[in-house]
Order: C-alpha cells, then sequence, then structure tokens
C-alpha cells in the first residue's frame, strides 16, 4: 500500500474513533449529531482510500456509494435537527438529560407519562 | 514528496478539527470546527482524485450540513435557554474506559484495514468495462443511474422520509425562527442575491449536464440550487408558510415518482425493471431529482410546513 | 515556457503570503475592525494574485474565465459578509475594543 | 453448507417479477399520492398501496412454491455489477407478515389518523413509505442497498412514533434516533471493509471471496455489521431504546415496530450467518456467542416484563424477551436437528408477530378507551372491553405458548430441537423463558380481572366508546396467531424447504 493511502487509512480510523468517543461521552444532542457524522466521514474516507483513491481515480462503486451516504447522512441530520427543536419546546432543554445507561434503568422505574 | 506532505498536514488537520469538534468547550466553536472539517474533507476527496466527492462533500457535507447546524442552534438560543457550554460530558468515570475503547477501535480498524489486500475482479472494474451500455462517460453517474440507479431511488426515499418526518414533528408552527427580513434592508444584500440567486441556478444546471461526462450530477447541482434557496429564506425573500402549497408538495416527490414510474414503463413495455433506455431518460430523471433534492434541502432549512414570498 | 512558470510560481508565492498576513491579522488584531479589515483585504489580494498565478500557469482562456468567476464571487461573499459581521458588531455594542475572546464575531446563521 | 449460487437464474415468468416489483413500488407511490393535499388522494394511495399486496404475495408464494427460490436482477444488471432481488420460503414469509400485519394495523389507524386530515397527513406518507421500506429489505441482496433500506426503516418507524407526541415519546425517539444512527454507521463500516476484501456487495456473491480474504479482515467486519445489527434489533443488552420506544407509539406504530421493525435486524443477522458467511468462517463460537445474548434477553426481558406497571411496557419488554427465541436457534445450525430448530426459529418469528401486534392493538384500544394503561387501573376489564381483553388473552396464550397457538408449535418445535441436538442449556433456557412469559401475561390478566377494590379512591375514567372495527382489527390478528396453531402442515414445509444451508439446485 503506498504512504499516502496509509496515512488516509490511519485518518479515517482516527476520524471514526473520535467521533465514537465524542458520540458517547458527550450530552449535547447537537454535538452527537456532529459526532456521528464525523463518524460518518471517517467511513467515507476509508472506503476510498481502501477504492484505490490514493494512485488514481478510485473505484466508482465505493464513490457511488460515498454520494449516496453523504445525502443520506444530510436527511438523517436534517430531521435529527427538527426532533431536537421539538423536544426544546417540550422539554425546555437540548439535552436528553443524563447519560443513555442510567436513563434506561430510570425508565423500568419511572412510570408517569 | 510534495504531495505526500500536503496529504500529511491535511490528515493532521482533518483529525485536529475532528478533535477539536468533540473537545471544545463552546457548541458554536465546535459546529465551526466541524464545517472547516467538512471543507478539509472536500479537499481531501480533491486529493484522492475524487472530484465527484469533493463537490458533493463541500456543497452537502459542510454546505447545507452546517447551514442546517447553524441555523438550528440559532433557533434553539432564541427558543430556549442557552445551554450550549452547559455541562458538556457525561459522567468522568465512564469517559476514560470509553477513550480507551475507541482508541482500540481506531488501532483494530486500521489494521485491519492495512492488511486487506487489492481484490481483482471488483464490482467497479466491471463498472469501468461496461460503462458504454449505460451511455454517459462519467462512471459514478453509470454507477449512480444505471447499475445501481435502484439505490440513489431507494434515497430519494430516504430523503422524502427525512421531510415527512421533520414536518411530522414540527407541531408548532413558530414565526419569527429565520432572521427575516431585518437583513434585507441592507442594500448590499439585495445586490449579491441578485447577482448570486441567478447563478447558482446556472450553476445546478451546468453541474447537471456536465455529470454525464464530467464531475457534476444531480446532487451536486441540487445543492448548489439550494444554496441558493437558503440564502433567499435567510434575507427574508422567502417566507416560512404553515402548510406546503400543493406545487411544492409535487416538488418534493417529483424526483422519487418520476424515477419510479420510469422504471415501471420500462418494465410495463418488457425491459428489466430500473433499466432507463438511454441517456434522455437519465437525463430526464435526474432534472426531476436535482428540483425534488434542491426544495426538500429548502424545506429542511426553513424547518416550515411550506415556503411563500415575502410581502 | 520557463517564464510563464517563473511568473507563475512568483504569483503563487506571494499571494500565500498576503494569506498567511492576513490569517495572522485575524489572530493577532485586537477587535472586530481590525480583524475584518486584516481578512477582507489581506485575502482579497491573495484570492486575485493566487487566481491570476493558476491562470498564467494554464494558459488556458476558458480556465483564466472561471478563475475570473470564482475571483469576482470571493469577492463579493467577503464584501456582504464583511459587511454584515461590522454592522452586527455595531448593533450589538461591541464596537469597543478590545474583546478577549479571539472568535468574538457571530456570524448570524 | 451449500450457497444459493447453484440455483439457476431468473427461472421464474416475468409475471412474479413484476409482482416482486410491485410488492416495494406500489406502497411507495401510494406514499407519494399520500403526500398531495386532500382526501382523496391520500386514500387512493392507502387504498392502492396496501390492498393489492396479498394478491401479490398469492402469486409470488405459489411461484417461490413450485420453483424455489429466484432472482431479479434489477437494470437487468447481474451481480455484482448491479442490485438483485432474491426471494425464498423466509423473504415470502416476512412479505407476508408485513401485508398482514401492516394491513390490519393501517385500519386500525384509519380511525385514529383520518387520512387526508390533521395529522393524518402526516401519518399516512410515512406508513405507506415504512411498508415500503420493509417489503425492500426483505427482497434486498446487496450488502449497501440494505444500508439505504435500513435508513429508510428507521426514518419512517422514528416520526411515527414521534407522532404520538408526549414528551416521553419524543424523548425515545431522540434516543432510538442516535442509537440507530450509530447502529448504521457500524454497520455500514462492516460492508466498506467486507466489499475491499471480496470486490462485491452482493449478500449471496461475498462468501465466495471471505474464504480468501486475510481472517482479520472477515472477523471485524461480520463483528461491526452483527453489533450494528444486534443494535438495530435492540438485542440485550443492546435493547435500551426498545421499551420506551415502542411503549410511547401510537398504538398501530407500536403493533408495527415490535411485529416488524425489529425483526428487519434480525432477518439480516440470519441472511448474514446463515447465507453470506461460509461455514469454513462461520465459527461455532460466533453462532453461540449470539445465542448466548438471546438466551440473555429471554431471561432479562422476561424478568423487566414481569415487573412494569404499564400494559404497554409489559409488552415493550415481553418484545425484547421474544426475540431472544430467535437467536437461540442459532447454534443448532450444524447439528442434525436443523431444520426443526429452524422451523421452530421462523414460525417463532410469524407467530410472535402476529401474537405482539394483537396485544398492542388490543392495549391501545385500552388505553384509549379507559385513558390509562396502568395495570392498576385496568380492573373490570372484563366488562368494560370485554373484546380487547379476549384480543389481549388470545395473544397471551400464544406468547406464552399454550397449545392450540401457534406459539405453542413454535416453542414445541424449539425444544424438539434442543433435545434431539443434545444442547441442554438451550433447554433450560427455553423453559424458564416460557415461564416467565406466563407469569407476566397472567399477571396481566389477573389485573383485568380484579374488582377487590369497588371504592377505590380513584375511580376509573369513564369510559370511552372504540370503533368497533378497532376492536375486530386487534380481535382478527389474535384469532391469526391462534390459528397458526392449526393447519401448520402445509407452512411448515414450505419453512422447510427454505432452510439455509440444506436445500441446493433442483
Amino acid at each position: 500500500m503506498n504512504p499516502t493511502a496509509v496515512i488516509y487509512v490511519l485518518t479515517a480510523a482516527a476520524i471514526f474513533g473520535i467521533g465514537l468517543y465524542g458520540l458517547l461521552v458527550s450530552r449535547q444532542i447537537l454535538r452527537q449529531l456532529l459526532t456521528i457524522n464525523l463518524m460518518g466521514g471517517g467511513i467515507f474516507l476509508l472506503l476510498i482510500t481502501l477504492g484505490g483513491g490514493a494512485e488514481g481515480p478510485p473505484d466508482p462503486v465505493p464513490q457511488a456509494m460515498v454520494l449516496t451516504g453523504i445525502v443520506i447522512a444530510v436527511s438523517a441530520t436534517a430531521f435529527a435537527l427538527a426532533l431536537l427543536l421539538r423536544w426544546q419546546e417540550l422539554s425546555g432543554s437540548s439535552e436528553v438529560d443524563g447519560d443513555a445507561v442510567t436513563d434506561a434503568v430510570t425508565d423500568a422505574l419511572d412510570d408517569d407519562e | 514528496m510534495i504531495g505526500l506532505a500536503i496529504d500529511s498536514v491535511l490528515a493532521l488537520g482533518i483529525v485536529w478539527m475532528a478533535l477539536q469538534t468533540v473537545r471544545s468547550d463552546s457548541l458554536f466553536q465546535a459546529m465551526l470546527m466541524f464545517i472547516v472539517f467538512g471543507l478539509l474533507m472536500s479537499l481531501a476527496w480533491a486529493r484522492l482524485h475524487a472530484p465527484d466527492l469533493a463537490l458533493a462533500e463541500a456543497a452537502i457535507g459542510a454546505g447545507i450540513t452546517g447551514a442546517l447546524l447553524l441555523v438550528t442552534w440559532r433557533r434553539l438560543q432564541v427558543h430556549g435557554p442557552d445551554d450550549s457550554n452547559g455541562p458538556r460530558l457525561m459522567t468522568r468515570w465512564l469517559a476514560l474506559p470509553i477513550a480507551c475503547a475507541s482508541a482500540l477501535l481506531v488501532i483494530i480498524i486500521g489494521w485491519t484495514a492495512l492488511q486487506l489486500p487489492a481484490v481483482p475482479g471488483t464490482a467497479g472494474e466491471l463498472t469501468l468495462q461496461r460503462l458504454e451500455d449505460i451511455g454517459v462517460s462519467n462512471p459514478v453517474t453509470g454507477v449512480l443511474l444505471g447499475f445501481r440507479a435502484y439505490d440513489t431511488l431507494m434515497e430519494m426515499a430516504v430523503l422524502l422520509a427525512a421531510w415527512l418526518g421533520a414536518r411530522a414533528v414540527a407541531t408548532e408552527f413558530r414565526p419569527g425562527v429565520l432572521p427575516g427580513p431585518a437583513h434585507a434592508e441592507v442594500p448590499l444584500v439585495g445586490a449579491l442575491l441578485s447577482l448570486v440567486v441567478p447563478i447558482s441556478i446556472l450553476v445546478a444546471v451546468y453541474l447537471l449536464q456536465a455529470g454525464g461526462s464530467a464531475p457534476g450530477g444531480a446532487f451536486q447541482g441540487g445543492a448548489v440550487l439550494a444554496a441558493g434557496g437558503v440564502l433567499l429564506c435567510l434575507t427574508g425573500r422567502l417566507e416560512a408558510a404553515a402548510q406546503a402549497s400543493a406545487l411544492e408538495r409535487v416538488g418534493v416527490i417529483l424526483g422519487l415518482a418520476v424515477f419510479s414510474l420510469t422504471g415501471l414503463i420500462v418494465m410495463a413495455t418488457g425491459g428489466p425493471m430500473l433499466a432507463l433506455p438511454g441517456v434522455w431518460a437519465i437525463y430526464l430523471v435526474e432534472t426531476a431529482l436535482l428540483l425534488s433534492i434542491a426544495l426538500t434541502l429548502v424545506l429542511l432549512f426553513a424547518a416550515a410546513p411550506g415556503l411563500r414570498r415575502a410581502p | 515556457m520557463i517564464l510563464t512558470e517563473v511568473m507563475a510560481s512568483l504569483l503563487l508565492i506571494s499571494g500565500c503570503f498576503f494569506y498567511i498576513a492576513g490569517t495572522v491579522g485575524l489572530l493577532r488584531f485586537p477587535d472586530v475592525f481590525s480583524r475584518l479589515h486584516a481578512l477582507t483585504k489581506a485575502d482579497n489580494l491573495g484570492l486575485f494574485l493566487i487566481c491570476t498565478g493558476l491562470a498564467v500557469n494554464s494558459g488556458s482562456p476558458r480556465i483564466t474565465g472561471l478563475l475570473l468567476v470564482v475571483w469576482i464571487l470571493g469577492l463579493l461573499a467577503a464584501t456582504v459578509s464583511c459587511h454584515l459581521i461590522a454592522r452586527r458588531a455595531i448593533r450589538s455594542g461591541q464596537a469597543e475594543p478590545p474583546v478577549a475572546e479571539p472568535r468574538a464575531a457571530d456570524p448570524t446563521p | 453448507m451449500a450457497t444459493p449460487l447453484q440455483t439457476p437464474l431468473q427461472t421464474h415468468s416475468t409475471m412474479t417479477s413484476e409482482a416482486l416489483v410491485a410488492v416495494i413500488f406500489l406502497p411507495l407511490l401510494g406514499a407519494c399520492a399520500a403526500v398531495m393535499p386532500g382526501r382523496f388522494p391520500a386514500r387512493l394511495g392507502i387504498v392502492a398501496g396496501l390492498l393489492p399486496l396479498p394478491g401479490l404475495l398469492v402469486a409470488v408464494t405459489l411461484a417461490v412454491w413450485h420453483d424455489g427460490p429466484a432472482w431479479l436482477e434489477l437494470g437487468g444488471w447481474a451481480a455484482p455489477l448491479g442490485i438483485r432481488l432474491f426471494v425464498d420460503p423466509l423473504a415470502v414469509l416476512m412479505l407476508w407478515m408485513v401485508a398482514i400485519i401492516g394491513g390490519i394495523a393501517a385500519a386500525h389507524a384509519w380511525f385514529d389518523f383520518p387520512p387526508g386530515t390533521g395529522t393524518g397527513q402526516k401519518f399516512w406518507p410515512l406508513w405507506l413509505l415504512l411498508i415500503s421500506a420493509m417489503n425492500a429489505l426483505f427482497l434486498s441482496a446487496d450488502l449497501f442497498n440494505l444500508y439505504v433500506c435500513l435508513e429508510l426503516v428507521t426514518l419512517t418507524a422514528i416520526p411515527l412514533i414521534a407522532l404520538a407526541g408526549s414528551k416521553t415519546a419524543i424523548r425515545a425517539s431522540m434516543r432510538y434516533l442516535l442509537l440507530a444512527l450509530l447502529a448504521s454507521l457500524l454497520y455500514l463500516l462492516g460492508v466498506a471493509l467486507l466489499y475491499n476484501a471480496t470486490g462485491t456487495l452482493d449478500l449471496y456473491l461475498v462468501s465466495d471471496g471471505l474464504g480468501a480474504a486475510p481472517p482479520m479482515v472477515v472477523t471485524t467486519a461480520l463483528a461491526l455489521i452483527s453489533l450494528g445489527l444486534l443494535l438495530k434489533g435492540a438485542v440485550f443488552p443492546l435493547h435500551i431504546w426498545l421499551p420506551q420506544a415502542h411503549a410511547s407509539a401510537p398504538g398501530p406504530v407500536s403493533a408495527v415496530l415490535s411485529a416488524l421493525v425489529v425483526k428487519t435486524a434480525i432477518y439480516l443477522l440470519y441472511r448474514l450467518w446463515l447465507w453470506s458467511v461460509p461455514a469454513t468462517v462461520a465459527a461455532e463460537g460466533a453462532l453461540t456467542l449470539l445465542a448466548v445474548l438471546g438466551a440473555g434477553a429471554l431471561l432479562y426481558g422476561g424478568v423487566l416484563a414481569l415487573l412494569q406497571e404499564r400494559l404497554k411496557l409489559v409488552i415493550a419488554y415481553s418484545t425484547v424477551a421474544q426475540l431472544g427465541y430467535l437467536l437461540l436457534i442459532l447454534p443448532m445450525a450444524s447439528s442434525s436437528a436443523w431444520p426443526i430448530a429452524w422451523q421452530g426459529g421462523t414460525y417463532q418469528l410469524l407467530s410472535h408477530g402476529l401474537a405482539k401486534a394483537a396485544m398492542f392493538l388490543a392495549a391501545a384500544n385500552i388505553l384509549h378507551g379507559l385513558g390509562s394503561d396502568r395495570l392498576s387501573d385496568l380492573q373490570r376489564l372484563d366488562q368494560r372491553q370485554p373484546l380487547s381483553l379476549f384480543a389481549l388473552a388470545m395473544a397471551g396464550v400464544s406468547i406464552m405458548g399454550l397449545p392450540p397457538s401457534g406459539g405453542f408449535l413454535a416453542k414445541w418445535l424449539l425444544l424438539e430441537a434442543t433435545w434431539r441436538s443434545g444442547q441442554w442449556w438451550l433447554l433450560a433456557v427455553l423453559v424458564a423463558g416460557s415461564l416467565l412469559a406466563a407469569a407476566y401475561v397472567f399477571r396481566i390478566l389477573a389485573a383485568t380481572l380484579r374488582r377487590d377494590d369497588p371504592t377505590e379512591a380513584r375511580p376509573a375514567a369513564e369510559t370511552r366508546s372504540i370503533p368497533a372495527a378497532q376492536t375486530a382489527c386487534a380481535l382478527l390478528l389474535a384469532l391469526l396467531a391462534l390459528a397458526a396453531g392449526f393447519a401448520a402442515a402445509p407452512l411448515l414445509e414450505f419453512i422447510e424447504a427454505g432452510t439455509p444451508g440444506t436445500w441446493s439446485s433442483p
């Protein structure tokens, strides 16, 4: 594998990991969406680099996959942002309180609606 | 050698921006870092010989997503308490193991990916061999509207679902969410708009027709056209409306409907499903896709069921 | 042939110089207005020099035309956004220097 | 393990191909019609998108019955160049479930979300897109196309939950969305590695390349894809998003979520581990690990279902538990009892879908009628809503696995398979799971029959009446769940014909 490809493969893995870390530790929904997009970027970079982008025009199938992926990512982000606005309207906060694990436990015991 | 240096700097920049997106204390800064991350990614696509993706990333990944994030942030500020600088992380004792697990995953992915041998006879190589059968010379367009047209069709359904979903959750119609006419007074803005909006239409049309043989296509064109629409929203030329007009609804489903109906008609006349008969059909479908993509993105940006011209 | 390459290189290098100067200004100047000044003035010139350098290097009229369009659009965007940022800064009472935070200007979305 | 590659391509008439395409595209175009303003386009879209599905499926079923599994190459491009659809008995079964459960739940939703007006305008396009997306997912044979389908399922299902509008529902949607997006990304990363290791995205061609690929790559890719699917399928311990999401959604949506949407991920796990992965790579260990997760789900979900105070949460936790059965069969894939285990697992897929949808629809009727679904408020339900209670009880019979229901047959087959293959720990788990199911179902029934407290401080709100048709929908599904226990022979034969790994070219 040529050095350029190595650089970008490592970059891709790093972005994916940074995004995953950010998603799991951050409490702001908006920031969690940013990190999901970071992870997506990492996957896209990996696809294109492994598809031979470092040497010449990359494999067209991964390119089409990434293009589709970008549009899906913006769609999901847009819907998530709309949902976030609704959540803020109802709760007055832009965070889902606590973290996922504690929430699951409280939800299990919580019976008021 | 210089190439390698550029790639290294670019890669470091990308990783740095990703890190800042996660680490910075202010949410606003994090979003700016994310937008810069998108721009650097589009440079990386250019370096990786993928100009189609560079265009798409700049227009959609950084551009439209960035605008969506910023406008949502603004709306959150207007309508609620400012907690964008509040507690950022969950409990610290969990953060460390998560960091370790993420790092481990990075190593596994990196190591795995570096082990991959080049496989002969991939679907991509077949695509390049059979490209004449589609009738376009840009292989990416060939895959998107030829060999794997079904993916593109389902992707349009995803975009439609995003709009339907946003419409479903936006029950309360929030006036004053867009900055409104305050900006329209500025004489410079009017001059800019009268130049930029026509140019965005021109560029969209250019990208659409170029897509057959050069980088470009319905998605990039649609995003550029949407950028023009976003500007019109931002400057108060377009206002949120409580209901989507019939024309807007037609526009939103146009891409999906034209694409599926073309495929079904071809099938009904004895051809295979979703084989577009000739280049003209590809352009017909792409035009419909472009209009739908642009309109849907603008509506998503406005977070409103519909739009109308400001009085 | 050599002459055009030398000219192009010179233009590109001086373009980079102005970009760096603009960025240093952005980071080091005390308040919103001088920062805007540094950014728009220096960067517009830098963009012009880089576009010219690329145009000389390409030697094709079509690409020269495209680069011209790029420059004009960049100029327009810079002008208007600079104007809007300055206007916003005045209205929100940030006219007084200095501001402690590096990114004080709030480019209203 | 024989891969289906040896089957001849396109053995079927164009009629079948057209029926397959229509199964995906009728609801899709119906959704487009339902976007348009007014009642007529919405009604047209719903009727034209959902009603013809059973008829089309009869044609597909007959074709698969007579000629075996078939491919349809979209655009006429053979894999790996293009995308193809694949239909076999398992896919046919899933399509039937979508048509029946989706159709009956739609009839139930017709009253709460009148087409073309108010919330109905928001509801129906999403509903039809969801149906179309699930049909597309069950038919697709392409890993990347499946990613797009998964996203479409997610992005249509979540707004439908959010339509309930309550704070709990929005919060549950938000968490579901974030975790579902994470799951899709894990899946996509795995697919990216698989494509570069094998050069193809076709679910059934991947196996050819896997043998030659570096084992580390294969392991990582399969682990990432499975992890993503386990998260989407809410398999213990990744189920944390499910109970609130399913319990807070509108009734018909809950029914479809529990009966169909989570099954899409389980279905893909089956496809991946039983079809794509050649036997040499499919380490026994991986399948056993999945089964252990299934056992965990069965026990943990059962216990938590027993602890809930609200009817819909009991049913939602019961889904977490019942999904466990579907993974328990995996370690038997290489044993001689595999055909029986497969029949049992698939039958569980079917009978749980019908029974769970019936329970959620009945619960929606009860919630609507009483204004509460708290177990303590359900007393004297036998007088207030006898038919809903009847539906709930009959569906409960199937969930518990009492004869003569479909659930009984499924569990019987599973027991027989574990007995024959000598997997004693599975046997123990199955028995424990059934006992827990019995406990939580009886707890519901006991609560409804209680009448010990005539002077309760909180008098039951006055009962609102439910449209008879809504009651009938729940009843119909419950009867179907029960009827699955009778006349099962042809169905089982059909399922057996599609047992992965045993059938080969005719």
